[in-house]
């Protein structure tokens, strides 16, 4: 029972930062603008919520600022995309690896805290003690004491969900998503909702980032998002985009670092394999799905509305 | 980069300043390990007016460690090199045999040749004497009202590398010393950065029963300290005294002295003193390793349980195990 | 060709719009050069030209999808500036694009209302939109569901929610670029009694089309654009279908050169029972047989989707047949890959000529010698950039193919000079089999005559020609042997005659003859 | 009627049901020389800034950033040594791009190429050049191994290689750590390293101290077959249309999907084979962490490079150039090593940018 219980709990504490950077992370891609950057946002994000909630005492403006920042790196995205033209992918494969540069470089140069940038006194994000509801058989004990931005995380999702399928602005991100042609001609401007979409994963990184930053320890290190965000983007792509999909991926995943560390606590003295297990599960649940879908068009002839991101020019 | 340089032209009897270089295997910050290396060497650059220039790397950045050790060795300008950690050892080996003239110090590792003085510390001693601690606290439920008595501590490594298996050891015999029945839980973050990791893997361990939890993850190891803080248990801190952080959960922090060990070193090296070639031993019995208790959380009489174990150690009544 | 004096119209209110002197210019062509166009209400303005005379740009101008280098709009005889799609909407001009702007996975009234729902706050009023949606479609007799997903849509179905997305709007003057291009003739006809209902209702309706026999059931006057210039400006009755052919192409030709029939030998390419799957795995072409000899032209006509393009990529190799069996020159080569099927000597004119006929990111060069990597004519060992540029420069000439270069790159190319370096590709090599799936599609007079005279020449040269297509007078002036094929069966056989456009028109439609 | 809706938007692809997941259309980058230059310019322009920004003695950090490699025939080695390998995974980024997918799994591939040819030679007992010649292969077989799960996926499924690739370098990570630890380890070390190799295997050194080694030798070879394949054999010809439009590849008669696969064994087999000269010709033994990101570096130099193998070859003297410029850099002055990764992002998106590219 209690076993359940602290596995839900171990879960849902992994589920924060993934869930929170997929919800985002589906606008963008719903509007065929992936943004494979949401690693890159979270660390910028994380970096600047500890720095915020350390200056200001107040850890909400933490989170705050971490969501602005969060966009503001996504913006950078949108910027080399559409203003420079590279390719999504490509640009947020550069965006990653310019976070880890830049966050590196503020911590040593800027806080003059080398390696990583762990302040003391700073307040934490509050956590949610659910006082007698903790008395719940299962969930009590699961959900007692999580941190607020678990439930920030959760209002998240909701709305995103209504935001996609009950608003105009989510029928135009669709309409983006299918077909620029569509949009243009009753003057909706892919661009403009694309950006738009880009920033909206950015933020909800930001939150994510945030939590690895701020909600338990306030401690930053540029390795601190151990490829969380792209598991986010996993998440995505095996939710098809779709906010209940884009959740249970989520879940998933998290289920699956939350097992990672129950199955270490049985010594079956291969920890450091156990330690892989999420990144495995990512790839099976994508190799499960892209079969099973091959399976549905098998009688499909090759792709041909393909065109590769980069050629090399004569 | 953190090129922190100290001391002043020329010391106080007008000889010409000793240049000390510090490359080393990893960066600065991790409130442990590598920031009491820093603190010994800055003191010792305070104290005997030499000057000190610490070099960092990325701790995942080997080819750079050589570099840095090379470039150092090459320039010709340091009349000491100093150096640290398990990993720098091999690397310092090829380097040292190509500047035979060059003078190092290497801390954290035996000495690996003639021109290379290395400073080694029992950590599996000093994990010893926490693991008793460990045992002793949930043992005494009623001496430690935040333990259950379960029976059970934990562990958390950064990773799982020998260094970390030689805590390890040290801790579970330590523990068994006390009852052979304490059951003991060891699990790796998979990093030495990722405190988020280890707070969740802590609070797990702690769902799970471990009353104490040590901490062996470097910068990481924050969250463990976090996490035994805000379950309602017991933390052991490590290398460096802790205890400050999270005072009302953190029982002790088993001390790796390699601050002062560097600056006796240093002061050797300066009296010209310093041996080549030999190993200084920071083994319990010359407080190399050590335990640092808070006296808040830890009652006398179970402090003096440690220590006698610890005299044990010294007289040679336990030999501690090790991984290495 | 001068530009005649529009007969005063009797009784005829003001145009309600004029276009004067629109000029524009991509790059260094200019797409529409000068017109000047005046609509009156109540009229159905046909407006002609060959591909890439600037019918669409010139639409587009009006429309606020491109500006205008220079000219004025007038509406109501007053200058606006249409600056995006939603003016032109607010101004009272609508649209029905050449190339559907609809969104597949959205409602047939998420679609209507794209870009303008009606809502409360953020929130889209579904049933408010869906009602509207019903309401005007029973009242201009275009039926569809409100809340059926477009995908689902045949193409008349697809154009219909184009058309009352600019109804929404309640237009006063409503564009339709090619709407019958994708229409089957039962679906022509009930359209053209919409559009009728729209002029009568004074609408003012602009009709580009390619085909003069439609614009001559409808339009009341006609506009004649040639490389963007303004070539007539005509009431319907006062030109003839010949006038009109010369003006559109410049020349004075009959609009199809009369081909003599061929004279078959040998079967070469034979297709037994070939039963075949589409991409979701339905049975799309069921147990079809069909030969092909020496020197004969077979045209497959049918509507498009009724498993053509199955057929050709199962004969071709690109589609693995479920039953069935295909042997070329006796040599069995069901199911073998398209490389194999290559070396059995058959040549391919592919449907979707961009996707597939070349790599648009490839120069012509590449793209034509692509088809000769098996031979020492691109180099020995190690290609030769000097023999390569020689061959393609070649056969450039002798297939009209043009280019700013052999280095230009493909995509590049306009659409008739693309198909061009295909047939240069294919045929130049003397295939035995030719097969080509809608080889003139999209293409203007002189364009598809070429392709066609390209064709017939091979079939003369003792090549089998398998002509797949879906364009009546295609098939009819240049097939041998005519067979239908409807719902994946062949339907219908001519053999022994050329049969009339009306004859195979209703086989087509009726699956049976 | 499928025609009609994604009709003209063959190019940005329209998703087809499910093609989310699928890595299909995109925008083309035509990768031009004046693009290369012109990133370049502006992004050693932006580091001067940041320089500017951090360091306490900007002149001095300048100094040792762009000439610093040359002071010392050492640095000037080192530079060598790092060119070495970045080219090799610089070419394995390039096949994999050429051929139309993205293997971003390089890291993970060069890794376990790097600890198998630590291991492989000393357990079969080879030594010499024999040794040398084995576990070089050996890293490159293992490369190849550890991408063919993506590759088949992506190749049979249209599974997106992107993150299956990337996934890998974690899994693969933690695999070395768990085989070195309970395989391979060295028992007299502290650290997670394999025992030290027979001096025997070394691949010989051209400027010692410096780790400059023949393997530039090995690397030129290589660069000069690469270029051969891709501009002037049908294969080459054939990958490029493979994995430019499958579908008229396929429609040509090429194997596209064959070529796909085949190009992702060899990009798999070229980041391994990184790996191996990283080991015998640098550390001499597999000491975890014995790359700093050659595999992701190496996609920033193919990027510069152009995806053209001589270009590469340019591409990774420059970009090591800086790297050992960034150590002296470090060592002398205030402003860390992380200014490499900087200059690496700045230059991807400057390098692919299209409006500095200006027409393709
Ligand atoms: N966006 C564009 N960029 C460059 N050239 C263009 C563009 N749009 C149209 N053109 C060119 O302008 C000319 C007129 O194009 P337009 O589409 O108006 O021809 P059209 O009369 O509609 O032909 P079709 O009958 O094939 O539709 C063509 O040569 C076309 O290539
Ligand atoms: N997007 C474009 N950018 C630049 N030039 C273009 C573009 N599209 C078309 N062109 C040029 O405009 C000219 C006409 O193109 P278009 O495709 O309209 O030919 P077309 O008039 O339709 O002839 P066809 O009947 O053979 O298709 C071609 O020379 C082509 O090079
Ligand atoms: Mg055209
Ligand atoms: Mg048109």
């Amino acid at each position: 029972m209690n076993a359940t219980a602290d596995f839900l709990a171990i879960l849902l504490t992994s589920l924060v930062p993934i869930l929170a950077a997929a919800v985002g992370g589906m606008f963008a891609e719903r509007a065929r603008a992936s943004n494979i950057a949401l690693d890159g946002c979270m660390l910028v994000a994380a970096l600047a919520a500890i720095v915020a909630g350390a200056k200001s005492g107040n850890p909400w403006i933490g989170v705050l600022v971490a969501v602005a920042a969060g966009a503001a790196y996504s913006a950078i995205l949108a910027f080399a995309a559409f203003f420079l033209r590279c390719d999504l992918i490509i640009a947020g494969i550069a965006a990653n690896l310019l976070a880890t540069g830049v966050t590196l470089l503020v911590v040593q140069n800027v806080l003059d805290s080398p390696g990583t940038y762990s302040p003391t006194g700073v307040d934490l994000v509050p956590r949610v003690p659910l006082g007698p509801l903790a008395d719940i058989p299962v969930l009590g004990r699961a959900l007692d004491r999580q941190s607020a931005l678990l439930y920030v995380t959760v209002v998240l999702a909701v709305v995103a969900a209504i935001v996609l399928n009950r608003t105009r602005f989510g029928v135009h991100v669709k309409a983006v998503g299918e077909s620029d042609e569509a949009a243009l001609a009753v003057g909706i401007k892919p661009i403009l909702v694309r950006t738009v979409t880009i920033l909206i994963s950015g933020a909800c990184a930001g939150v994510g980032g945030a939590y690895l930053s701020t909600s338990s320890v306030a401690s930053f290190n540029s390795q601190l998002t151990g490829g969380l965000g792209f598991i986010a983007f996993a998440a995505v792509i095996f939710g098809r985009a779709t906010p209940w999909g884009t959740v249970l991926a989520s879940l998933l995943f998290a289920a699956a670092t939350s097992l990672s560390i129950r199955l270490q606590g049985t010594d079956l003295g291969i920890q450091q394999l156990v330690h892989a297990l999420p990144y495995v599960a990512t790839v099976v649940a994508l190799s499960v799905q892209a079969i099973g879908l091959t399976r549905r068009d098998r009688y499909d002839v090759s792709e041909t509305t393909y065109v590769p991101a980069i050629i090399p020019k004569g | 980069g953190g090129g922190s340089s100290s001391g002043d032209e020329g010391s106080a009897d007008g000889t010409k300043t000793i240049n000390i270089s510090a490359p080393l295997s990893g960066q600065l910050g991790d409130k442990s390990f590598m920031d009491s290396a820093n603190e010994g060497l800055q003191s010792a650059a305070k104290d005997f007016g030499v000057k000190v220039k610490v070099i960092e790397a990325g701790a995942d950045d080997a080819p750079a460690w050589e570099r840095n050790l090379t470039e150092a060795s090459a320039s010709g300008k340091n009349d000491l090199i100093v150096t640290g950690g398990t990993v720098m050892a091999s690397t310092l080996k090829k380097v040292a045999a190509q500047f035979p003239e060059q003078k190092y110090l290497i801390f954290d590792s035996p000495s690996v040749g003639d021109n290379v003085t290395g400073i080694s510390y029992a950590q599996n001693e000093g994990a010893f004497l926490v693991g008793a601690l460990a045992a002793l606290v949930t043992k005494n439920p009623d001496q430690f009202p935040r333990a259950k008595g379960t029976g059970k501590i934990g562990l958390v490594g950064g990773m799982d590398i020998p260094v970390i298996r030689d805590f390890a050891v040290g801790y579970e015999q330590g523990a068994k010393a006390i009852d052979p029945s304490i059951e003991v839980d060891v699990r790796f973050v998979g990093d030495f950065e990722s405190a988020q990791g280890a707070f969740d893997l802590a609070t797990a361990m702690y769902n799970d029963g471990s009353d104490v939890v040590y901490q062996v993850a470097g910068a990481a190891g924050l969250g463990v300290l976090k996490a035994g803080e805000e379950s309602g248990r017991y933390a052991i801190g490590t290398d460096s005294d802790q205890n400050g952080l999270q005072p009302d959960s953190t029982v002790a922090s088993a001390l790796k002295a390699v601050g002062t060990t560097v600056h006796l070193a240093i002061e050797q090296f300066v009296d010209g003193k310093l041996e080549m070639g030999t190993t200084i031993n920071g083994g319990i019995d010359n407080d190399g390793v050590g335990i640092a208790f808070n006296d808040e959380l830890v009652p006398a009489d179970i402090q003096k349980q440690v220590d006698d174990l610890r005299q044990q150690v010294i007289d040679g009544d336990i030999t501690v195990k090790s991984a290495l | 060709m001068t530009d005649r004096p529009v007969p005063a119209a009797p009784a005829q209110d003001p145009p309600v719009l004029r276009l004067e002197g629109i000029v524009k210019r991509f790059g260094t062509m200019t797409a529409v050069d000068t017109v000047d166009l005046e609509i009156r209400a109540g009229e159905i303005h046909a407006l002609l030209g060959e591909n890439g005379a600037g019918k669409s740009t010139l639409m587009n101008c009006l429309f606020g999808l491109v500006q205008p280098d220079e000219g004025t709009i007038l509406l109501d005889g007053l200058p606006v500036d249409v600056t995006s799609p939603r003016r032109a909407l607010e101004l009272g001009i609508g649209m029905v694009h050449q190339h559907f702007k609809l969104v597949p996975s959205l409602t047939v009234a998420q679609n209507v209302f794209l870009g303008s729902e009606p809502h409360t706050g953020p929130f889209v009023q579904t049933r408010t939109a869906e009602e509207t949606v019903a309401r005007l479609a029973d009242e201009y007799g275009l039926d569809v569901r409100p809340d059926e997903k477009v995908r689902s849509l045949s193409v008349g179905a697809q154009q219909r929610v184009e058309i009352l997305r600019a109804l929404a709007k309640d237009v006063r003057i409503l564009v339709l670029d090619e709407p019958t291009a994708v229409l089957t003739p039962a679906e022509t006809e009930r359209f053209f009694d919409v559009v009728r209902g729209f002029a009568a209702r004074g609408l003012a309706v602009v009709l580009i089309s390619h085909h003069l026999k439609e614009v001559r059931q409808v339009a009341d006057r006609v506009t004649v654009l040639r490389l963007g210039k303004r070539v007539a400006h005509e009431a319907i009755g006062d030109v003839t279908n010949a006038d009109l052919a010369a003006l559109i192409t410049g020349e004075t030709r009959p609009v199809s050169s009369e081909v003599q029939r061929g004279t078959p030998g040998a079967t070469v390419l034979e297709v037994e029972g070939l039963t075949l799957r589409n991409g979701r795995g339905v049975e799309v072409v069921h147990d079809v047989s069909l030969r092909v000899a020496a020197g004969e032209i077979v045209g497959v006509l049918g509507i498009a989707g009724n498993g053509q393009t199955e057929l050709v990529e199962a004969v071709t190799g690109l589609r693995k047949p479920t039953a069935g069996r295909i042997t070329v020159k006796g040599v069995d080569t069901t199911g073998a890959s398209p490389g194999t099927v290559r070396a059995a000597g058959v040549g391919h004119i592919p449907e979707d000529r961009i996707g597939r006929g070349m790599a648009g990111y490839w120069s012509v060069d590449h793209n034509i010698t692509a088809g000769y990597l098996d031979t020492d004519e691109v180099g020995g060992r190690l290609l030769s950039d000097s023999k390569a540029s020689s061959l393609s420069a070649r056969l450039m000439k002798e297939f009209d193919v043009r280019a700013s270069s052999g280095r230009q790159l493909a995509r590049r190319l306009s659409g008739g000079n693309a198909q061009k370096m295909v047939l240069a590709r294919e045929l130049s090599r003397q295939p035995d089999v030719v097969v080509c799936a809608e080889p003139t599609r999209g293409l203007d007079i002189a364009a598809t005559d070429f392709v066609r005279r390209e064709l017939v020449a091979r079939r003369d040269a003792g090549g089998a020609v398998l002509l797949v297509s879906s364009e009546i007078e295609e098939v009819t002036q240049v097939a041998d042997r005519v067979l239908i094929i409807s719902a994946g069966r062949i339907v219908a056989e001519y053999a022994d005659h050329r049969p009339s456009e009306a004859e195979v028109g209703r086989a087509m439609l009726e699956g049976k003859s | 009627m499928t025609n009609q809706l994604t009709g003209s938007e063959n190019e940005a692809g329209t998703p087809r049901a499910g093609s989310w997941m699928t890595a299909t259309a995109r925008r083309v980058v035509p990768l031009g020389l004046r693009q290369s230059l012109i990133a370049i310019v502006l992004g050693l322009a932006i580091c001067f800034v940041v320089i500017l920004l951090v360091a306490s003695d900007p002149l001095a950090a300048f100094d040792s950033f762009i000439v610093g490699t040359f002071r010392s025939t050492y640095s000037f080695g080192s530079m060598i040594a790092i060119a070495t390998v970045l080219v090799l995974t610089a070419l394995a980024a390039a096949v994999s791009f050429r051929s139309g997918a993205f293997n971003i799994g390089t890291e993970g591939q060069l890794v376990l190429g790097g600890l198998v040819a630590a291991v492989t030679a000393q357990h079969l007992g080879v030594t010499g050049l024999v040794g040398q010649a084995v576990a070089l292969v050996a890293a490159a077989v293992a490369g190849a191994l550890w991408i063919t799960i993506p590759a088949i996926l992506r190749v049979r499924y249209r599974t997106n290689e992107i993150l299956t690739t990337l996934m890998f370098n974690y899994i693969a990570a933690d695999l070395a750590l768990y085989l070195v630890n309970s395989y391979f380890r060295d028992e007299t070390s502290g650290a997670v390293e394999t025992p030290p190799l027979d001096q025997s295997m070394w691949l010989e050194r051209i400027l010692p101290p410096s780790a400059a080694n023949v393997g530039v030798v090995l690397v030129i070879v290589i660069v000069t077959a690469m270029w051969v394949l891709f501009d002037r054999t049908r294969t080459g010809r054939r990958m490029e249309a493979s994995g430019m439009q499958p579908a008229f590849a396929e429609y040509l008669g090429i194997r596209s999907h064959r070529y796909l696969f085949c190009s992702l064994l060899g990009s798999g087999a070229l980041a391994g084979l990184a790996g191996g000269v990283a080991i015998l010709g640098i550390t001499h033994a597999y000491v975890s962490g014995f790359s700093p990101q050659y595999g992701f570096l190496g996609i920033t130099v193919a990027l510069i490079g152009r995806l053209r193998p001589v270009g590469i070859l340019l591409a990774a003297f420059l970009y090591s150039t800086l790297m050992t410029g960034a150590t002296a850099m470090q060592s002398t002055t205030d402003v860390p090593f992380a200014l490499v990764f900087v200059l690496q992002g700045v230059l991807i998106l400057l390098i692919t940018s299209q409006r500095t590219g200006g027409k393709a």
